[in-house]
């Protein structure tokens, strides 16, 4: 059963990882990038939970918002390039 | 009270530049963290007087950090190799606070005063720590305080080109950097201990393993680079070229003698000079390395338009000698590089003094400004012919009394020795050509209408010019001390091997 | 009581790992951006919390149950944001999603 | 074959270390650069995490009943170095944000160009 | 995993994607140091690694991106693809070269596991009192290269001011005035979301900072942690709500006091008669000492960590709103 669940996870994170290699647009990247960030948090509480590693469960935490923070920011920076693209087009 | 603060001093010795770097950070105005970096500096170079007093009364002193025994804490360690090392390196600091009170407000613009002076003494601070501690690790955290704070101290440079120098140099410092650690982490990996008394102690057990030869090169590569060591030395030139004068003649001055310091440190130190020279070919290695750079550096001398770069090209050369004096291995040989080291760092300090001088009143150092500067600038031209004349070597001068003693050693190694006496001389010819070449533009070449009224560098700026040039003179002369010094550094180093 | 406890979490557990594997299929199989979002979003939040819901059944009520709740709740509120500002800013950015009349048009 | 699994960890460390080192000296673009120093740099914290491990060592946190902890003393060295590495990096790019001020580029050969003769 | 990741980083051409791999990567390591039992680091390297140092590349990256990128550069001679080539296969054979030696990976009767790091674990339960014993060595044993490092960070800091200034420095003063909040306006889910999270993120910080005796943690994830929850802020309320509440004159002071904290605590130790650092001498207990000496010098990591953080951020995003300001400024 353990095995079961990690090994699924697992398997979502290799795909989630090549479609982060392969995706052809930047957003599948960022899209595929933070799947892959969810499904580390779920390996790690997974392990933490079954493998009896109850310290584990705090760097799971740090990892959801770090990884949420981190989209918000590659986001923010589309955006910040949106505009200055269209402060240079308007000069 | 007085005891406490005297069984303290090599924990002093460090802190008080280290601390007061985040005050002086803070203070608005300009005189007033200059004034306080300059009574740091003071008291600091006190405390390495004192230090090497003790070492030289007492023999090598052991200071715990945080009170914990030195395998599990972390040690600070002063024997006679690094106690005159100390007193260099804060004699240098005062020197040049001295120096840049003048020079720093011509060349950076007023608001970044509190943070130049902040950066500069966490270098100074970083490479104190470098050079007093007994702990492998703590070498590399120390190596990065220094470094992260020069890149600092280059970046202000003026011209723009400092700030690609400072990311060249910064790319290859932290390869340097890295390298360390690999190779420290491979010894760690052997013994199980950073601390270099006892990783001297357990590293013969494993001598013969292809990991402690692997971090061995590891080690000797990154610590070249830091080195500026013939073929890794492109960072150099421009690093020094474009720094803000103050920062320029500390670096020269003392920061590559640093690295060397490791270098030797870790090779006869922890190594032992038998694994070093007997099991690993460095001896051949180094030696070519070295006596290509004294070519390479002076050569590229030759070329140069800009006075920093000239004197940052010889430094390549000088280096070049130092390493000479260390790959030779012999007593002789080792106190040869030291002695090179103190007198490189005193030579190079003067010259770079007077560069910033002459920076100081026209913006630029190229060589065309010198013209003429013989009759308007006597003093200050005065300083660089005592520096030139040290750098090439001439008797009566610190550089005759190195060179000297690096012959010397060199005739105990047969045909080799001889090469490298020739080697050693050619060099010494082309230094004469470089810093001919400067003279007669400063005496035999009349100003131009730019430089016709240009005047003697402020009486603040040359204090400091003389004070390096007559400290040549004086070690020119009375060799004793410094010689004394540097053979009982030998003496411990050989002796400490197992 | 435990047991049943157990075929639930395990349950809760294998669904959300099913649901996971579906969405990383999604990901792959679905034509344009949007679609890939879609699927990667939904089966990312219910399987998430899925599979939290059976860890937690399974740790039993401790500091670590509590944990993992925040977990959940920490999930719940940034996933579905996560996928609203791709989506939005993907869409500013000019990305147009595929529509049914012009297949194969996409990225 | 003890070989191969023993030194298996290492060997990845190396390799990781050999790809960033390839990419911080050979592309001439100045923030892939500080990227390669960082992926060099976390491959040598690989190698240290490797060598703290022991077999059937718990997570180094004293608790009651557990014998075997595995090395904390290299977890110690890292987070140094991985705190070390990140203020390279922050400095590194503060210099990269200058230099594009200033030339207008990041492309190593560009740089040079625009220097002429250095 | 880890190799593919970082090759990919060697082939994809396009600067961002590289961030993106990157973080990856960081990310898959810090999963590399859990499965390896090192929390700590791997904490450590997850809040950097895979969040500070993407966030400063992504903002390095929008300042630099433009204008250089439309013409294709693929023109690389043949020597200036060999020559690293040689140098990285030369490194690569002294790596392995040096691993055959090695002992192999998690052997008990390996020498590191066997020389100094026992007494660590036998006793660092009595002498400083603490159950996390990468905590009680970095503070205590090897606290003196944890201050180095908090002054390495602090050099990053003043090194970054220094080059790129605050926004509110001398003549940036009208830049305050530029109101970004219209832009803002729209990401209404957003700020509810930012909202909640940022106390839970804050409350998080502390609770790592203070129980790192115990669990995980310390001064330095603390730092990133809620230096992180700022960036959030900054990030959805815009860079000016974010100085009105913490504002630069404020983090320059909380840079110092954050390392002075630390030396002070060694400076403490040395007037009360101890060696530097040596904590014993806070308390009449030494034991008790060492806890004091500890959390004091956590804490003291923390603040300098927390605050140099939020200043490389605010430096790097305030040059680039400066430079948005310079070419509308064109514009108008």
């Amino acid at each position: 059963m353990f095995l079961a669940a990690t090994l699924s996870i697992m398997t979502v994170m290799l795909l989630a990882l090549i479609r982060a290699f392969a995706g052809p647009g930047l957003f599948d990247r960022i899209l595929a990038v933070n799947m892959f960030g969810t499904k580390t948090v779920l390996l790690v509480a997974v392990l933490s939970v079954l493998g009896g590693q109850p310290t584990f469960i705090d760097v799971a935490v740090v990892y959801v918002l770090i990884n949420f923070i981190s989209i918000v920011a590659v986001l923010r920076f589309f955006e910040f390039g949106r505009r200055e693209d269209e402060a240079e087009e308007g000069r | 009270m007085m005891s406490a603060i005297f069984a303290n001093l090599p924990a002093l010795q460090v802190i008080l530049p280290l601390l007061f770097a985040p005050i002086c950070f803070l203070l608005r105005k300009r005189g007033a963290a200059w004034l306080l970096a300059f009574c740091v500096s003071l008291c600091t170079f006190a405390v390495s007087i004192a230090l090497f007093m003790q070492v030289s009364a007492a023999g090598p002193l052991s200071y715990a950090m945080g009170g914990w025994d030195p395998p599990w804490g972390i040690e600070y360690r002063v024997d006679s190799f690094n106690a005159p090392f100390l007193v260099l390196l804060s004699l240098m600091f005062c020197v040049t606070l001295a120096f840049s009170y003048k020079s720093v407000e011509k060349e950076i613009v007023q608001p970044r005063h509190a943070l130049f002076y902040s950066a500069f003494m966490l270098c100074v601070a970083g490479l104190l720590g470098i050079v007093i501690t007994g702990d492998a690790f703590n070498v590399f955290v120390f190596l990065e305080i220094s470094s992260l704070s020069s890149y600092i101290l280059i970046s202000f440079g003026k011209d723009r080109r400092a700030l690609t120098a400072a990311f060249q140099y910064l790319i290859m410092g932290t390869i340097g950097a890295t390298f360390l650690l690999i190779g420290i982490g491979f010894i760690y990996m052997m013994t199980g201990t950073l601390n270099m008394a006892d990783l001297a102690v357990r590293l013969p057990s494993v001598m013969d393993t292809h990991t402690v030869r692997a971090a061995f090169a590891f080690i000797i590569v990154g610590m070249s680079i830091k080195v500026a060591l013939f073929p890794l030395h492109v960072w150099l030139p421009n690093a020094y070229g474009y720094a803000p004068s103050a920062a320029s003649v500390f670096l020269a001055a003392t920061s590559t003698k640093v690295s060397l310091y490791v270098l030797i440190r870790f090779t006869f130190t922890v190594f032992g000079a038998g694994f070093a020279f007997g099991a690993m070919p460095l001896q051949p290695i180094l030696l070519v390395l070295a006596v290509t750079a004294v070519f390479v550096g002076s050569l590229s001398a030759i070329f140069q338009t800009n006075i920093k770069h000239v004197l940052a090209y010889s430094s390549v050369a000088q280096i070049g000698y130092m390493v000479i004096g260390f790959a030779l291995a012999s007593h002789a040989g080792l106190s040869a590089g030291i002695l090179h080291m103190f007198n490189h760092a005193v030579m190079k300090g003067c010259l770079f003094l007077v560069a910033g001088c002459v920076f100081y009143r026209f913006r630029s150092a190229r060589i065309e400004d010198f013209r003429g500067l013989g009759k308007t600038m006597p003093w200050t031209m005065g300083a660089f012919v005592v520096g030139g004349l040290g750098l090439i070597g001439m008797p009566l001068t610190a550089g005759f009394v190195s060179k000297w003693y690096l012959i010397m050693a060199a005739l105990d190694h047969g045909f080799v020795g001889f090469l490298i006496i020739a080697a050693v001389l050619a060099g010494s010819l082309l230094a004469v050509a470089y810093v001919w070449r400067i003279v007669e533009v400063a005496y035999f070449q009349a100003p131009d209408e730019v430089h016709e009224n240009g005047k003697e560098a402020p009486f603040i700026l040359l204090v400091p010019a003389w004070f390096m040039a007559l400290l040549t003179l004086y070690i020119g002369i009375d060799p004793s001390l410094v010689v004394g010094a540097a053979e009982s550094a030998a003496l411990s180093l050989l002796g400490s091997t197992p | 009581m435990s047991l049943f406890i157990d075929i639930i979490s395990w349950a809760c557990i294998l669904c959300g790992g099913f649901l996971g594997v579906t969405g990383a299929i999604g990901l792959f199989r679905f034509p344009d951006f949007y679609t890939r979002l879609h699927a990667a979003s939904i089966t990312d939040t219910l399987c998430a919390g899925l599979i939290i819901l059976g860890l937690i059944l399974q740790a039993g009520f401790t500091l670590m149950s509590l944990k993992l709740l925040m977990l959940l709740g920490i999930f719940a509120y940034t996933a579905p944001t996560a996928s609203h500002i791709l989506a939005k800013t993907a869409f500013k950015c000019g990305l147009k999603p595929v529509l049914y009349d012009q297949k194969g048009g996409g990225s | 074959m003890t070989l191969v699994f023993g030194l298996f960890n290492y060997w990845v460390a190396m390799v990781l270390m050999m790809i960033g080192f390839y990419i911080l000296i050979a592309s001439g673009n100045l923030i892939k650069k500080i990227i390669g120093l960082n992926i060099f740099q976390t491959s040598v914290f690989i190698l240290y995490i490797s060598m703290g491990k022991i077999k059937g060592g718990a997570v180094p946190i004293l608790t009651e009943g557990t014998e075997i902890y595995t090395n904390p003393l290299p977890h110690v060295l890292i987070l140094t170095a991985i705190v070390v590495g990140v203020a390279t990096t922050a400095l590194a790019l503060a210099l990269v944000v200058r230099i594009k001020e200033a030339y207008g580029s990041i492309e190593e050969d560009d740089i040079h160009e625009k220097d002429g003769s250095l | 995993m880890l190799v593919a990741t970082a090759l990919s980083c060697i082939f994809v051409r396009d600067l961002f994607a590289v961030i993106m791999v990157f973080g990856l990567y960081s990310l898959l390591s810090a999963g590399f140091f859990l499965s390896l039992k090192a929390p700590d680091v791997a904490l450590t390297e997850a809040s950097i690694g895979a969040g500070i140092a993407p966030i400063l590349m992504l903002g390095t990256l929008a300042l630099t991106r433009k204008r250089s990128e439309p013409q294709p550069r693929a023109k690389k001679s043949l020597r200036s693809a060999l020559l690293p080539l040689v140098v990285v296969s030369l490194t690569g054979v002294a790596l392995i070269y040096a691993t055959l030696d090695m002992p192999y990976f998690a052997d008990p009767a390996a020498p590191i596991h066997n020389h100094v790091v026992p007494r660590y674990i036998e006793q660092s339960g009595q002498e400083t009192g603490i159950p996390n014993i990468v905590t009680s060595i970095l503070a205590s044993y090897r606290g003196y290269d944890t201050l180095g490092e908090a002054f390495v960070i602090f050099a990053a800091g003043l090194g970054v001011l220094a080059l790129l200034g605050f926004l509110s420095d001398g003549s940036g003063r009208e830049y305050w005035q530029f109101e970004d909040t219209a832009n803002l306006r729209h990401h209404a889910v957003l700020h509810v979301i930012s909202k909640i999270l940022i106390p839970l993120i804050l409350l998080y910080a502390l609770y790592v900072q203070f129980h790192g005796e115990y669990s995980p943690g310390g001064g330095f994830q603390a730092g990133v942690i809620f230096a992180v929850a700022f960036i959030l802020y900054a990030l959805v309320y815009g860079l000016e709500a974010a100085y009105k509440i913490m504002s630069p004159v404020v983090l320059r002071y909380m840079m110092v006091i954050g390392v002075l904290i630390y030396g002070g605590t060694g400076v403490l130790c040395l007037i009360l008669g101890g060696h530097y650092l040596e904590y014993g001498v806070l308390s009449d207990y030494p034991k008790h000492g060492q806890h004091i000496g500890i959390i004091l010098v956590e804490l003291g990591v923390g603040v300098t960590v927390a605050s140099v953080m939020m200043t490389l951020f605010f430096t790097f995003s305030g040059r680039a709103k400066r430079s948005v300001l310079k070419k509308q400024g064109v514009e108008t």
